[in-house]
């Protein structure tokens, strides 16, 4: 599969922003500017990448806890994002969900969840507003490993199938469910075979590779698009961070340090920067341009989030309620 | 520049960190993302990460020393830059901690704590207290309220003072001021050529004017000093606890948990003789007048027609009372009003009793009363000006009585001995309640009414307010009268004493009138008095104190008095209840 | 012998304690091995008893919860850690109509001796699907104990009951007080269940409050009594059996009635301590009864907002000066 | 979440049940609650005040001289007044207070003071109303019973061992009053001043003393029943109000009142009407007197009847045709089954 040069450019851009977006958060939650809890999605880039890069703005995605990534290849402001990690009257649920409860649906993001396995079912509910209303809109449904060991995983990949929904189940398999892994939560090493047990195919890709993941999920999205019903895309990809920050030593209480430092070398970004040197489709300097621009973006979002204002306490009893 | 190295969040119940090890000393190299110190907390022992590149500049906590999270631990700074001098460092020993962030603070916004808050605040109104009225009831009121911690608003729609300082008592008393000496002069023997002194009504209304205007600031200001809202508009009760306020530039809806309503009363009109306002006046208008008027004519004999009398006799108007009680200030004992009535006729006032004022016929030569008297023989009195003063009206309308549905008693709204309306919560003190049209009875209903809002109650006992009557000679009295204690079949003794034989009085040449208690026979109780004569309204306050502290006649006599002064009168009052009087034959 | 220990270390002691005594006492739930439970209360054990005793389960609270039912069913006694009460949701059926019901439904055949750890409150930053306090849902199912003590002392000691306790168990747990600091002895102790206890006598008013509640309590409480309010708090310990008559006589005692819990203001426990007191007591009441609750929202993220839906010391004290109106 | 809209305590329950248990109308207490709010100790206080509660003795209170003097001709020890005054000056009011609530006499047995239960209130509000509010007239007859008696000398026993129902001579007055009724539908009626409501029902009232006061159940539609029905409705209603057991609608129902004191040595008595009806018969003793008949003087046995109507809706010729078209149905109650005297009314 040929991908366009300027997708490429667009997919390296994307993980850089996901990349400095999240070093940030982990530099500004030790310092207590963000409350509460921030699970970073560093080292997992090329799956939020490489699969929303098929998305129309109109297409609908589910999130998880560890969601900041999905979201910004969603295509979501970095302003209003930073400002909601803050807990800020300008953040996109007006400081009220945080981290784990990012939502735009004018953009297709129907919340991160901080409910396992909590994302599955809305997905398929958002493959059938699709089916049934908007014929050619999909829904992509980010999930965990361990959230295939849901209920509601296998529930929904049934009821999806069944109706054909247009609906493409990512699992980001990251090896743990917080401090199990997988080993110990499933005896399966590709989750993608449960996708036979529902009669949809199911893929597994390196998820460290963006372009794989592309190609993957491109084919996917389109099948979905067709009236094809829905897929199972697995990818395989490793979190650097513990499973929150805070988590002590990124995990080391169920991992090793050479584990997180095996995976380090197989970092998403490096290898497309090596692919994008390769074929000569952006030089170090271009690259470093972007790195430069983004990180002015980031910076201007914390800026921005630090200069709005919290919630008026009024805030509190408004929205519970249509 | 330099980056700060803090004990970062280490998890969501984490709030202290020991640190364990420093892997870097200061002066070393450091990468981001390298290790930088190993801290423990809660039994965990987590590697901590630089935050950036440089040389660690500083080292602020050392190892083995706990510290609260977010403690900057130490400094990274540029190659050749030097740590910021504004960093303490924390010793096992001290703990000069920087203080962690302070968390963040809410937004201020005053309306948002209530609504965040989902406890609902007790209170609902936005005032404790509403008065409708600022004359001597509703703005005492008023006052008693906030000294007593209430949140007080109070709307008047004309001036603060109500009747009693604008159109009552004290212009009444100012003018009477002015004339007084001139009676004094008229009746003493000693001086010559009084005849020629002369009176200037219109300074006279001057002086009135700025003694109004003057202990009206005062009002403003009592209210003022006492936080309380006044509003210069009508108000009208939209409901118990809602009012409407109209003025001339404001109009607003206030709720309050309590309402006074002090509205006063007003000149009663006569079918009969309908006022004009230049011709047939009531006592509004006649205190206001710039030229006395050569006949006048006082329809009613009350408190305000005999004072009004005085004053225009003395300026020289030809004064005639039509009264048609057969005496004048007939509420008063009949010895009162019997001396009264020769002081007014001594002064020139011609006082027609048992008469009924029947029509005005305005002629080409003035004005002419036609009166009907007691065997019903008619005739016509002339007059320049007629002045009507048969009483007073309550104000019972425009403030929505009506829609409340307050229950009436005769033309007053009812209370009860709280002062409270048959609406609960709504008062009403005054005038408009009719029990005695005074200003120091509207104070002290007033008064009471808040004290029973606030949770002191208290009655008043209408037998101990004084009434007083500013001729000349003055008059006072308190309690029962004697024929009325009679009346009530009480056994009692009356103990009487004249101004002519006090030696103060025949010094000052106010020889005319006299002292009056009742009192029980048995047990000595001050059931009244009544005193007419100089300085009568002042003098009574000393048997009002003994009445108010239950003592009795003996008490009262017992007391020893200045010499010469009036006040001895009272005692020998006292004692002649007792047939103890020392200088009555 | 005492000692000053957490309350996550208290309730540690305890399932050590219990399993040391008795091996069919086993532990599940997500994290609680090697990472030691989300909030450190099951740190050490893993190693201690090994991984068939303390179960990391897969991310599947219906599984586990229920799977916990079948054990308990068939000799075994679980403790099942469901790392946020929030979850507990996912797992409904099986808490509901599985767990509360097969005693009674199987006409005492059948016995289910397990306990079932949540967390609840605000305080932490974690939101709307983490830091809610619904334990007052679980007064309304008929079939389950439900405990909440506020100190490490009663902490180790319900957990000891509630482990030897036949019947299933809801042990309610705040998330803000797993690192309070209390006395606790070191040997075993059982705290028994249905039984209030008087953490400050007072003769004003009473002060019935759960949890994190009771330390703001408590504090509001002599603070007020500088004031000259002598109020008497009760903390609550046990919402099934509830103690009822230790809270009327203390309500019979005071005449007055103030309740303090985290949960959302509607159907708050509140709700059923005012119904039982206006049930039996209602001549007694000399004030209206106030409740001290969460506001009728979800948990709101942002740190301002958060605070203020937390009932504070300043909330009991607006709560007590009302009350206080009316005595 | 909506602030509550009424925040208003009338009175908090301990206030009211205060207030019930001593016999206190809350109205008349002052509140000193928030907005009013009537607190338990302002009954308290309000129950001192009325002298309810012994008053607190205030040793050397000081006292005016009225007071003083006042107590001193009565004999009244200050020391057991409490003084309302200023700072708790014993005042004249006080000691006439004092004097009022004080026992009759000395070496006279001291009165006690019970307070009234809800019920004797609610009986003295209602007949105050209607003494006050209904003119009553009042008609009276002799009335012979010496048939009746007869009557139901006869059918007693055969109606126990029928019916099961043990009657009484009551039962006989009530089908009678009930009959008679019929006739009268004015009699059987309430007036609210307004309208004149004539009954559909005739609901006999049977006055019933309790040692709390009266109460009047009434049976039902008594023109329609049996005697034996009659009966056995008066069993269970007599029972069930010595029991306090009686329902609302039950004592609510009578259109009509008898009180009876035939078994007191009372020959006859007046009796108050019982609103909204509009009349009540008293009934005394039944008691041997001579009579003259045809000119022969005879013992029969006589019971006085008393009739009191309400004058507004009831107009005395009227009353006098009942009480008469009565004595013709109990005296001759035969009649009562042969109809034969509707022409009456």
């Amino acid at each position: 599969m040929e991908i366009p040069t300027e997708s490429v450019r667009e997919l390296y851009r994307t993980m850089v922003v996901i990349r400095a977006f999240e070093e940030k958060v982990q530099d500004l939650y030790a310092r207590g500017h963000i409350p509460g809890l921030a699970h970073l999605y560093i080292g997992e880039e090329a799956v939020a990448a490489g699969v929303c890069a098929s998305l129309e703005p109109k297409d609908y995605i589910t999130s998880t806890h560890r969601g900041h990534g999905h979201v910004i290849a969603k295509g979501a402001d970095l302003n209003p994002m930073m400002a909601e990690l803050y807990g800020k009257a300008t953040g996109y649920c007006k400081g009220k969900g945080g981290s784990m409860h990012i939502a735009d649906v004018d953009l297709g993001i129907l919340g991160a969840n901080g409910i396992a396995g909590g994302g599955l079912p809305i997905a398929v509910g958002a493959g059938l507003s699709c089916k049934l209303k908007h014929p050619g809109q999909v829904a992509v449904c980010f999930f965990g490993d361990a959230s295939s060991n849901n209920g509601t995983f296998h529930e929904s990949m049934n009821f999806a199938a069944v109706h054909r929904l247009p609906v493409i189940f990512v699992c980001e398999n990251n090896g743990y469910g917080i401090s199990v892994s997988q080993a110990q939560h499933q005896v399966i090493q590709d989750i993608a075979i449960r996708a036979a047990a529902y009669g949809m195919p199911g893929v597994t890709v390196d998820g460290n590779d963006v372009l794989a993941v592309y190609e993957a999920a491109a084919q996917a999205i389109e099948q979905a698009r067709d009236g094809g019903g829905p897929t199972l895309l697995e990818c395989k990809t490793y979190r650097w961070r513990g499973h929150h920050e805070g988590d002590p030593n990124q995990g080391a209480r169920y991992r090793t340090k050479e584990e997180i430092e095996q995976w380090q070398k197989k970092c998403p970004i490096s290898r497309l920067e090596k692919h994008l040197t390769k074929t000569k489709t952006m030089s170090k300097k271009q690259m470093q341009g972007i790195w430069d621009d983004v990180e002015k973006e980031v910076d201007d979002s914390i800026a921005f989030a630090e200069e709005s204002p919290f919630p008026p306490l009024s805030e509190i009893q408004q929205d519970v309620f249509a | 520049m330099a980056v700060e190295i803090v004990l970062p969040m280490l998890g969501v119940t984490v709030e202290k960190g020991t640190i364990i090890e420093w892997f870097k000393s200061e002066g070393d190299p450091v990468k981001k993302g390298e290790s930088l110190y190993l801290v423990e907390a809660d039994k965990v022992t987590t590697e901590v990460e630089s935050p950036g590149d440089g040389i660690l500049g500083r080292i602020l906590v050392p190892a083995g020393v706990e510290v609260p999270v977010l403690t900057v631990v130490g400094v990274i700074v540029a190659q050749g830059e030097a740590v910021p001098n504004n960093y303490e460092a924390v010793t096992a020993a001290g703990t000069e901690t920087p203080p962690p962030a302070a968390p963040p603070e809410p937004e201020p916004e005053p309306d948002a704590v209530s609504s965040a808050t989902p406890h609902v605040d007790a209170s609902d109104y936005d005032y404790d207290l509403a008065v409708i009225g600022g004359g001597p009831g509703g703005y005492v009121a008023a006052i008693r309220a906030s000294q007593m911690g209430a949140k007080v608003i109070l709307a008047e729609k004309d001036k603060l003072g109500g009747t009693c300082l604008n159109r009552g008592c004290i212009p009444t008393k100012s003018l009477l001021a002015d004339v007084q000496p001139l009676h004094h002069i008229r009746s003493s023997e000693v001086y010559t050529g009084a005849g020629k002194l002369a009176l200037s009504l219109a300074k006279m209304q001057r002086r009135k004017d700025r003694v109004v205007a003057n202990m009206g600031g005062g009002v403003d200001g009592l209210l003022k000093a006492n936080q309380v809202r006044v509003v210069r508009a009508e108000a009208k009760l939209l409901g118990p606890n809602t009012l409407l306020f109209q003025g001339p530039d404001a109009k607003e809806t206030v709720s309050a948990a309590k309402v006074i309503i002090a509205t006063g009363s007003r000149p009663t009109p006569i079918s009969s003789v309908p006022t004009d306002g230049a011709d047939v006046i009531t006592s509004d208008e006649a205190l206001e007048l710039s030229k006395a008027p050569a006949r006048m004519v006082i329809i009613g004999g009350g408190v305000i027609g005999v004072e009004l009398a005085t004053i225009f006799a003395l300026l020289g108007s030809k004064v005639t009372i039509v009264e048609l009680l057969p005496r004048i200030v007939a509420s008063e004992d009949p010895e009162v009003s019997a001396e009264l009535h020769a002081s007014l006729e001594e002064m020139g006032v011609k006082i027609v009793t048992g008469a009924k004022a029947q029509k005005v016929k305005k002629g080409s030569k003035g004005l002419s009363l036609a009166i009907e008297d007691a065997l019903g023989g008619r005739r016509a009195i002339g007059a320049s000006k007629i002045l009507v003063a048969v009483g007073r009206s309550p104000n019972t309308e425009g403030w929505g009585r009506e829609d409340l549905g307050l229950r009436m008693d005769g033309p007053f709204v009812e209370v009860n001995a709280n002062m409270e309306t048959s609406v609960p919560g709504v008062y009403a003190i005054g005038d408009v309640v009719g029990k005695s049209m005074l200003a120091h009875t509207a104070s002290e209903e007033g008064i009471v009414a808040v004290e029973n809002i606030m949770g002191s109650p208290r009655q008043i006992d209408y037998q101990r307010i004084p009434n007083c009557i500013y001729t000349f000679p003055e008059a006072a009295s308190v309690g029962l009268s004697h024929a009325e204690a009679e009346r009530q079949g009480l056994k009692v003794a009356v103990g009487k004493f004249p101004y002519r034989f006090n030696g103060k009085a025949s010094a000052m040449g106010q020889e005319q009138g006299f002292v009056k208690i009742v009192s029980d026979a048995e047990l000595g109780e001050i059931l009244g008095a009544a005193i007419v004569g100089a300085h009568a309204t002042d003098l009574i306050a000393e048997v009002l104190l003994a009445m108010d502290l239950e003592a009795d006649v003996t008490d009262l006599g017992e007391v020893v008095n200045g010499h010469p002064t009036l006040s001895e009168i009272v005692k020998e009052a006292a004692l002649d209840c007792r047939g103890m009087a020392i200088h009555k034959p | 012998m005492s000692r000053v220990i957490t309350y996550a270390q208290a309730i540690n002691e305890a399932l050590d304690y219990c399993m040391e005594q008795d091996d069919r006492v086993i532990l599940m739930g997500e994290d609680i091995g090697k990472y030691g439970g989300i909030f450190q209360v099951t740190a050490g054990l893993l190693d201690k008893f090994g991984s068939e005793r303390v179960i990391d389960t897969p991310i599947s609270e219906a599984a586990f919860v229920g799977g916990a039912v079948g054990a308990a069913m068939t000799g075994l006694r679980p403790v099942v850690e469901v790392m946020f009460i929030d979850f507990i949701t996912v797992a409904m059926d099986m808490v509901v109509n599985q767990m509360a019901k097969m005693h009674y439904m199987f006409g005492g055949r059948a016995k289910v001796p397990m306990v079932l750890r949540v967390n609840i409150g605000a305080g932490r930053g974690t939101a709307a699907q983490h830091s809610q306090s619904f334990h007052a849902i679980f007064q309304h199912i008929p079939g389950i104990k439900i405990v909440m003590p506020s100190t490490p002392h009663d902490a180790k000691g319900m957990m000891i009951e509630a482990i030897q306790d036949d019947n299933p168990v809801l042990f309610v747990e705040h998330k803000k007080i797993y690192i309070d600091k209390g006395e606790v002895p070191e040997e075993a102790y059982t705290v028994p269940f249905g039984q209030a206890k008087v953490a400050r006598p007072g003769k004003d008013l009473t002060l019935v409050a759960t949890l994190n509640m009771v330390a703001k309590s408590l504090a509001v409480a002599e603070e007020m009594a500088a004031q000259g309010v002598d109020i008497e708090v009760i903390d609550l310990r046990s919402l099934c059996p509830l103690d009822r008559d230790g809270v009327l006589d203390s309500v019979r005692k005071t005449g007055a009635l103030v309740t303090a819990d985290e949960g959302c203001k509607t159907g708050n426990l509140g709700a059923e301590l005012a119904a039982l007191v206006t049930e039996y007591a209602v001549e007694h009441l000399r004030a209206p009864i106030v409740r001290v609750a969460g506001p009728d929202t979800p948990v709101p993220f942002s740190p301002p907002l958060e605070q203020a839906f937390i009932p504070s010391e300043e909330d009991v004290k607006k709560a007590v000066s009302r009350v206080m109106e009316y005595l | 979440m909506e602030p509550v809209k009424s925040m208003q305590l009338e009175a908090v329950p301990a206030a009211r049940f205060l207030a019930r248990d001593m016999g206190l109308d809350l109205s008349l207490i002052p509140g000193s609650g928030p907005g009013g709010c009537i607190l338990r100790k302002d009954v308290e206080a309000f129950a001192a005040n009325q002298g309810e509660a012994a008053p607190v003795a205030q040793a050397g209170g000081s006292a005016t001289t009225l007071a003083r003097k006042l107590a001193q001709r009565e004999g009244l020890d200050l020391a057991g007044v409490s003084g309302t005054g200023r700072r708790g000056r014993i005042t004249k009011d006080d000691v006439l207070r004092a004097l009022a609530s004080a026992p009759a006499g000395p070496g006279s047995p001291a009165g006690q003071t019970v307070p009234a239960t809800g019920m004797r209130k609610t009986i003295a509000r209602r007949l105050s109303a209607s003494a006050f509010t209904a003119p009553h007239i009042y008609f009276f007859s002799d009335i012979k019973m010496d048939n009746l008696l007869g009557l139901y000398g006869d059918i007693k026993q055969e109606i126990l061992e029928q019916y099961q129902v043990k009657i009484s001579v009551n039962d006989l007055l009530i089908k009678a009053v009930a009959l008679t009724l019929e006739e009268f539908p004015y009699i059987n009626a309430s007036f609210d001043g307004e309208n004149i409501q004539l009954w559909a029902e005739v609901n006999i009232g049977l006055a019933v003393a309790l040692d709390e006061g009266l109460i009047v159940p009434a049976i039902a539609r008594a023109n329609k029943e049996a005697i034996w029905d009659i009966a056995a409705q008066r069993q269970d209603l007599v029972e069930r109000a010595r029991q306090r057991k009686l329902q609302g609608p039950e004592i609510e129902r009578g259109t009509f009142t008898i009180s009876s004191l035939a078994q007191y040595e009372i020959s006859h008595f007046t009796a108050i009407i019982n609103p909204p009806q509009s009349a009540i018969l008293s009934v005394g003793q039944t008691s041997e007197r001579v009579v003259v008949e045809k000119g022969q003087m005879v013992v029969r046995r006589i019971a006085t009847m008393g009739l009191a109507v309400d004058h507004r809706l009831v107009d005395g010729a009227v009353a006098a045709r009942f009480l008469t078209s009565l004595k013709k149905k109990l005296e001759r109650p035969a009649l009562m089954f042969l109809q034969l005297d509707q022409s009456t009314s």
